[in-house]
């Protein structure tokens, strides 16, 4: 399966440097900055173009900081409501 | 729910206060077995659940509280109770509550200590009732009933004043009140117009987009201050409004005889005594033990010659009656202790020295 | 959020898809946790769970006291804050007044199973139809840093100087496999935090444990999260993430420990 | 006028009924009245009581520690209150159960062989509405009437067809008070 | 056991507890990890199996706190530590102790409250620690150290008389004590002179013959109430033999500070700037808050002009202040609570406010 | 003691051994405890072994609160009473500072698997070298019959009127079950003493636990004994003896549930 | 094997009249009493010759009232120290 | 002589045990002395702090709201602090690590690049001796042997060899002392 194209926005300043996503990146997009944000932290960056959108890094990020975007092959996985719940007889249906 | 009309019955104090809560429109119970109030307990196992409620047995007092807790979080009515050592193991959770300002009935149906002591009916929780068993700067209301009516009485009574000013109530009763039976009639009671609405506090769900939180945490200290200023706000409002109590005989007293609870019922006996042979005995019964009636009593001081203040311990309360009465008049303290209940010729006996040499008494 | 300039540019943003964004159940405030703690992407991944299931305005969680104490200020459904140890009270508390409403209760290992054993037990065995939630770092990190029931053998503590010596302070506490066996257990899995995959699991059982409680299956969804504390343990974010898998893996091994109709 | 009553046996003589149904019948009467038992873990072998108060007026103290009559159905409770009966007072013992009488002159002491006569209508557990009976044929502070009434609050409701020979039971009683032996 | 010399180091106040326990021959220590105590347990962790004794972190306090009635129970010097929640969850095990009459070191390192409230420095568990958090009539003999060298000495002293009347001793400090760092000196202090032998009582074994009980259990009303009556005798006893305080610059006081703990060093500070203003200020401090130095309050009644008394709390040691003094001198408070520390010239503006108009202030 | 005439006389006493007489070990008082309670029956096994491994000296009990709360007037040993459910919180407090004597813990259920449960379960997890006596009779005797955390599904008490409902009240508890899977606990037995038979057994056990104690063998022994509530079941001493068999048996099943080295 | 001949002894006062003794007796050898003991109860008699002495009755009484004899056959089971321990060592020797 | 200091930073920054050494530096010397921290859950990012009192006499309340000193080795630390120095008071800070410096005039206010200073002395950890070092060129309160001395007790056993590279330091921040950037 060729790998799609995909992009990270990262929100630097709520960084913690903890350097997880770095990590977790199979395709080694990101790294820390030498800089430092307001806190005091070296944040990530994303450093090369070769991101798949995969969302490792997202996903293992405790601060949540990372929106992760992937060209469009005709589907969204945005976690918005995939199950509506009506919330007076508790019974779920999931799209 | 079952219509009841309001006849007279006989009951035990016990069970009078589980069926006025019921009717008063409780939503769940939560309590352990204790002697000598588990007649509540099981009164509400036996009722409660047909009768709009939840009860539940929970694993010990520690989770009792902390049921009620959760529940009175939801801005239901709750309630629990319990004897000496349960409220012991309370203690944490109460203050947790007090600071949480979660409206909620708590009965403590008092027997000897300090330990496992006795299951006999004492009076010695008063300082753990009034000046708080748990830790940091709080107050619950106290209600001291002194008979079966009362027991009735004031759980309506204490679930109002818990939801008005958003704070634990405590009914503090003991053994004996707990264990006897007297005629009860349970006045009307409208649900609907009592209850006061919580919503805009209470954790039901986020309403209208607005977050509710529960918390006794505010790591700031003066962000915690500014909830202990609240508290102490709060706590000399209910100083100026709701203090309870009841006078007999004090016109022409000479003689003024203190006591709670069952205490005063005995006390009563005592000045009933007294009377026939012309000691000139009055009564004043604090009926909150906190918000205390200070003011009250210091103002009978311009009348009575001494006072004799009677408790089943070993001298608890009395040191509110005398940080009432300052230097006044002499306060002196007749008690039991271990579950033993004073009889009224034993504090005639005393009243009778007293009426002969009114002496101050050594204090500290 | 203010998104800041990255070092890579992309021209293309608005022709791709979002494919992942941080929940609106998550508030927007920085999180207090130490660098690289797992307690914040629990707290991520469960409000992931009430958005994806839609029900924010009728689930109420439960606080303890641990690191996560504040996790209401993250976490944007209503809370309470137990006393430590009493969140499964609390939330019997809750769950007994409205009982239609989804509730969990979020804990460490000392709140858990030290201070609160018997509340976590009579809430299971009761099975309180709720979803606890049980974040085992195998320390008491607010405090910082003492031994916990699930402390592992050897490792060196604020008050296991020399190392856990089983021999003074006990074993290591499989709570998880020990509820298991209590009928009021319906759900009982352990999963972790410390990877990309350990991550999509652990959603995963959270939106399974959720669901049991909405379709109001008779019982507890419990679900341990094995997680990190790098201040606790003394270790960088990553050096932790390895030790957990290295060390915590093998006295507390991943994966349902009971599933509804069969017990694993 | 003012009642003061304690009833003494053992746990399962009936001895706490007894007492509720005396104050129950007190309550129709419109009088105040009060019960308090002894209480405590359930120790058989121990004895158990309670202390029953009819007033016409209202009630001061519930706690007394003398009484105007003692029913006294074991011999550890005679023990424990021949000495608390008010000078003038009276003891209502049963026979069978007593092997050491009481020996106090200055009060009124009956003998009562309930547990025989219960025997003899057939249903041992009204002995302790026959000790009853004897009491209020002795002391007619109540009509037997309101003692009726009282059995249909006392008594649960599936036993209601037993009140027509409680009824039997307490007249029988009334009638052996007054054929009593006297000491 | 290591020999140390008895040289001046930098210390924590609750290590400094810790070492002087140790350096007392406690045999065990049961607790469980709290901020502002937890530096107690772990310097116990650290040092107390390698120094003839046994540490161990019990699963809650309510588990600790029983762990210490059972090790009390034998007759060895044993002790518990924590802070205002913790100590909310041991008042049913202390008023068991206090019943049982064990022997025993209790320490609340103090935060601001009511319920998980903040971590910081309070002093709002007074009335629990003096009046008795849990049920029943007891007491516990109650040390308040103002200094981290005090923090040491006070442990020496409190089993030393927990010893000596068979009765728990508390040391009621704050977060700030147990934080910070002092210079202190450990006094020589000989274990085996100062040890009491309890094998006559302590269950060790049956000993020749004779079974040995702890319980609290007095089922019969009459004979609990000797155990109280026994109980308050020995609480007179102390309260005759162990009152202990600190009077600076009373001589010629017109205004008296009264202040224990952290804040009497606060108090101190504020004397010293009034001082330097020419105002006639002395400080009292009470060093056993139980027993109270109601007397020596008194007697000095007789020289100052008003008194004010400072806390961290909303005010509860001051009614002690109060039934000292009655009517005799206007007595004025000034607290700070959650956890917030009153800052010397906040009290120096209280004391020049009484200077000009020292009337008396309203309590009730 | 006064033995009373028989009706049926022997003429050659003297020469016939005495097979059986109560213990020395057992003080020689009534008991307070109701006609047929199993209490007194273990009490007396546990002063039989005391006896027979001569260690009267050096064992130190400790009571429950419940109905057993008195034992210390009948178990001629040093005896502490615990406050309610920590019996074995204070049994560890005694054998941390006399590790030499022999320590046993006396609870019933509510004591031990209600309130207690947090102490249960930790005490057990460090391996104290204790014996835990657990008597179970489905009910809290002392306080006048309510529910128990093991009362049986159905059963009518006082706070389950119309019977223990499983989704209000939960589950009975097998707790020996559950706390058998913990390392710390060593022998883990369950016995009852309805029958001379069971009697024989659970001296047995008792007799094992103490050993085990005196080997040093590294764990609590734990022995349940099911036991009866003749007042509290309102039977007959006969009656609840039978339903014992018939009834708490199957949901408390007799035997070795964990023997050293084997987990049955 | 033939039944050995055995006997029982009660202290009737300390019986509670529970009724088990006889229960568990596979003789049939004891029953209870027509008269009542000082606390009020029907106390247990041995009322057959044909005691075994198996202690059965013992075994289950709660009070520990009975005590059992049988005809020595050169073996005694009395419950005496079975076992010996050094209390200094700990450490048992079963006899 | 009373000293009143307050030293801030990143909890890693060796911001207490700097100030221990200063504490026990003035033990060495009889002085009386305080140490009091900020204290709580740990919350990295979150400041810590650490109050130190010198007195020739003794010190009376080891609470304090004001102080002649502060170090600061972070910008929320300057946030918090900057206004508590007492008018005629200072403020060293590390350069590196303040993105916006004080703006207060009625104090001495220096600029120490620490961070930059020990990365030349080849180790990053002795960052806080550096500080120190000027404090005390600044403050000569106590003797550089006192510190030494001071460094025996603070630092554990095994950091012993560390001490003449700690004294570099100390050195070296005394030498920045009288060459600082006084605004
Ligand atoms: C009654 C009580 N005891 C102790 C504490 C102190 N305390 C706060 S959090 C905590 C332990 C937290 O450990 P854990 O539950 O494992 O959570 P973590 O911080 O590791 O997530 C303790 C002991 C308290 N607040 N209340
Ligand atoms: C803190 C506390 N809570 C409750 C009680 C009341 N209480 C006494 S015994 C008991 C239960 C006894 O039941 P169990 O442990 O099963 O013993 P049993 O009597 O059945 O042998 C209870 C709840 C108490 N004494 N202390
Ligand atoms: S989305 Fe995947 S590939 Fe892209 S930066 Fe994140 S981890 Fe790397
Ligand atoms: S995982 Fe998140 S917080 Fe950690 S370095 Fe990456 S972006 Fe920053
Ligand atoms: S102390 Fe441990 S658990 Fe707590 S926030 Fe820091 S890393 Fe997380
Ligand atoms: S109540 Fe039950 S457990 Fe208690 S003594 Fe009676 S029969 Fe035994
Ligand atoms: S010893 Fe055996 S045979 Fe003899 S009476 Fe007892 S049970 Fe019956
Ligand atoms: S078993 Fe014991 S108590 Fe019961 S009837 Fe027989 S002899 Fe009496
Ligand atoms: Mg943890
Ligand atoms: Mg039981």
């Amino acid at each position: 399966m060729a790998k799609l194209h995909g992009h990270v926005t990262i929100n630097i300043e709520n960084c913690k440097g903890c350097e997880l996503c770095t990590d977790a990146c199979p395709q080694n997009s990101l790294n820390m900055s030498k800089n430092i944000n307001k806190k005091g932290y070296h944040y990530a960056i994303l450093v090369e173009e070769n991101c798949t959108g995969c969302t490792n890094c997202a996903l293992v990020c405790p601060e949540a900081v990372m929106t992760v975007y992937r060209e469009n092959k005709n589907r969204i996985i945005k976690p918005a409501p995939m199950a509506s719940i009506d919330s007076k007889n508790i019974s779920v249906s999931i799209s | 729910m079952k219509k009841r009309v309001s006849e007279k019955i006989l009951m035990k104090g016990n069970e009078a206060i589980a069926e006025a809560a019921i009717r008063a429109g409780v939503k769940a119970y939560f309590g352990y077995p204790i002697t000598p109030q588990s007649e509540l307990l099981e009164y509400m196992s036996a009722q409660l659940n047909s009768r709009g409620g939840v009860f539940l047995q929970a694993e010990s007092e520690v989770a009792a509280i902390n049921m009620v807790y959760g529940a009175a979080g939801c801005g239901e009515r709750v309630m629990t109770s319990t004897s000496s050592p349960g409220f012991s193991l309370m203690q944490e959770g109460i203050s947790y509550i007090a600071s949480a300002e979660l409206p909620c009935l708590l009965v403590n149906v008092q027997r000897g200590g300090p330990g496992l002591g006795t299951i006999q009916p004492a009076q010695s929780d008063y300082f753990q009732a009034v000046k708080g068993g748990g830790h940091g700067d709080y107050n619950l209301i106290v209600l001291a009933p002194n008979s079966v009516q009362e027991m009735a009485n004031f759980t309506y009574l204490g679930f109002d004043l818990a939801d008005q000013y958003r704070t634990p109530v405590l009914i503090l009763a003991d053994g004996a009140l707990g264990q006897m039976m007297e005629p009860v009639v349970f006045p009307d009671y409208d649900i609907v117009k009592n209850k006061v609405d919580h919503s805009s506090w209470a954790t039901r769900g986020k309403k209208d987009g607005k977050q509710h939180v529960i918390t006794t945490l505010h790591i700031e200290p003066e962000k915690m201050e500014i909830i202990n200023n609240h508290l102490q706000e709060k706590y000399r409002d209910i100083c100026d409004k709701e203090i309870r109590f009841e006078a007999t005989k004090t016109d022409d007293a000479e003689i003024l005889l203190i006591a709670y609870g069952l205490s005063s019922r005995i006390a009563h006996h005592a000045l009933e005594l007294a009377r026939d042979e012309g000691l000139k005995v009055g009564l004043f019964r604090p009926i909150t033990l906190y918000p205390f009636p200070y003011r009250q009593i210091r103002a009978l001081t311009k009348k009575v010659d001494s006072i004799l203040t009677v408790e089943m311990n070993a001298g608890q309360m009395v040191e509110d009656v005398r940080l009432a009465v300052g230097e006044k008049v002499p306060v002196h303290f007749y008690g039991r202790t271990g579950g033993v209940i004073p009889q009224p010729e034993e504090i005639l006996e005393k009243i009778r020295a007293i009426s002969i040499a009114p002496q101050m008494e050594k204090i500290f | 959020m203010s998104k800041s300039i990255q070092s890579v540019q992309c021209e293309h943003l608005d022709k791709m898809d979002i494919v992942w964004d941080r929940p609106d159940t998550l508030i927007d405030v920085p999180m207090h946790y130490c660098p690289g703690c797992g307690h914040s992407v629990v707290h991520r991944l469960i409000m992931e769970v009430v958005q994806e299931l839609n029900i924010q305005d009728i689930t109420i969680g439960v606080a303890p006291v641990g690191c996560s104490v504040f996790s209401y200020n993250y976490m944007d459904v209503d809370m309470q804050e137990a006393a430590h140890g009493r969140a499964t009270a609390v939330a019997t508390g809750i769950k007994r007044v409205l009982p239609d409403k989804i509730i969990y209760s979020y804990q460490g290992d000392g709140d858990l199973a030290a201070i609160g054993t018997a509340e976590t037990i009579h809430t299971i065995n009761r099975g309180e139809n709720i979803v606890m939630i049980f974040v085992n770092n195998g320390i008491y990190g607010m405090t910082g840093g003492q031994m916990a029931p699930t402390t592992l053998k050897g490792s060196v503590t604020s008050t296991t100087p020399t190392g856990r010596d089983l021999s003074i302070h006990g074993h290591p506490l499989n709570i998880a496999e020990m509820i298991a066996i209590l009928p009021g257990a319906y759900y009982v899995t352990r999963q972790a935090v410390n990877s990309a995959k350990t991550v999509r699991k652990t959603k995963k059982a959270l939106l399974r444990g959720f669901k049991n409680q909405i379709d109001g299956k008779g019982g507890v969804s419990f679900i341990e999260v094995v997680s990190n504390c790098p201040s606790g343990w003394k270790m960088t974010p990553l050096q932790s993430n390895k030790w957990l898998d290295d060390n915590m893996l093998g006295t507390y091994p991943l994966g349902d420990i009971k599933v509804p109709e069969k017990i694993a | 006028m003012k009642q003061e009553i304690v009833i003494a046996g053992f746990g399962g003589q009936g001895v706490l009924s007894m007492g509720m149904t005396l104050a129950y019948g007190g309550m129709v009467e419109n009088k105040d009245v009060s019960w308090m038992p002894s209480y405590g873990p359930e120790m058989r072998g121990g004895t158990a009581n309670c202390t029953v108060i009819l007033n016409d007026e209202k009630i001061s103290s519930p706690i007394i520690n003398s009484f105007d009559t003692a029913i006294i159905l074991n011999q550890p409770s005679m023990a424990k209150f021949e000495s608390k009966v008010k000078p003038g007072g009276q003891i209502i013992y049963e026979s069978n159960n007593i092997l050491t009488p009481p020996t106090r002159s200055d009060i009124t002491i009956l003998d009562i062989p309930a547990n025989k006569e219960a025997v003899k209508l057939n249903i041992k557990r009204v002995m302790n509405m026959i000790i009853l009976g004897t009491y209020l044929g002795l002391n007619p502070v109540l009509k037997i009437e309101s003692i009726l009434k009282a059995l249909t609050k006392v008594l649960p409701g599936r036993h209601h067809h037993l009140i027509p020979i409680n009824q039997q039971a307490l007249e029988r009683g009334m009638e052996l008070a007054t054929q009593p032996t006297i000491m």
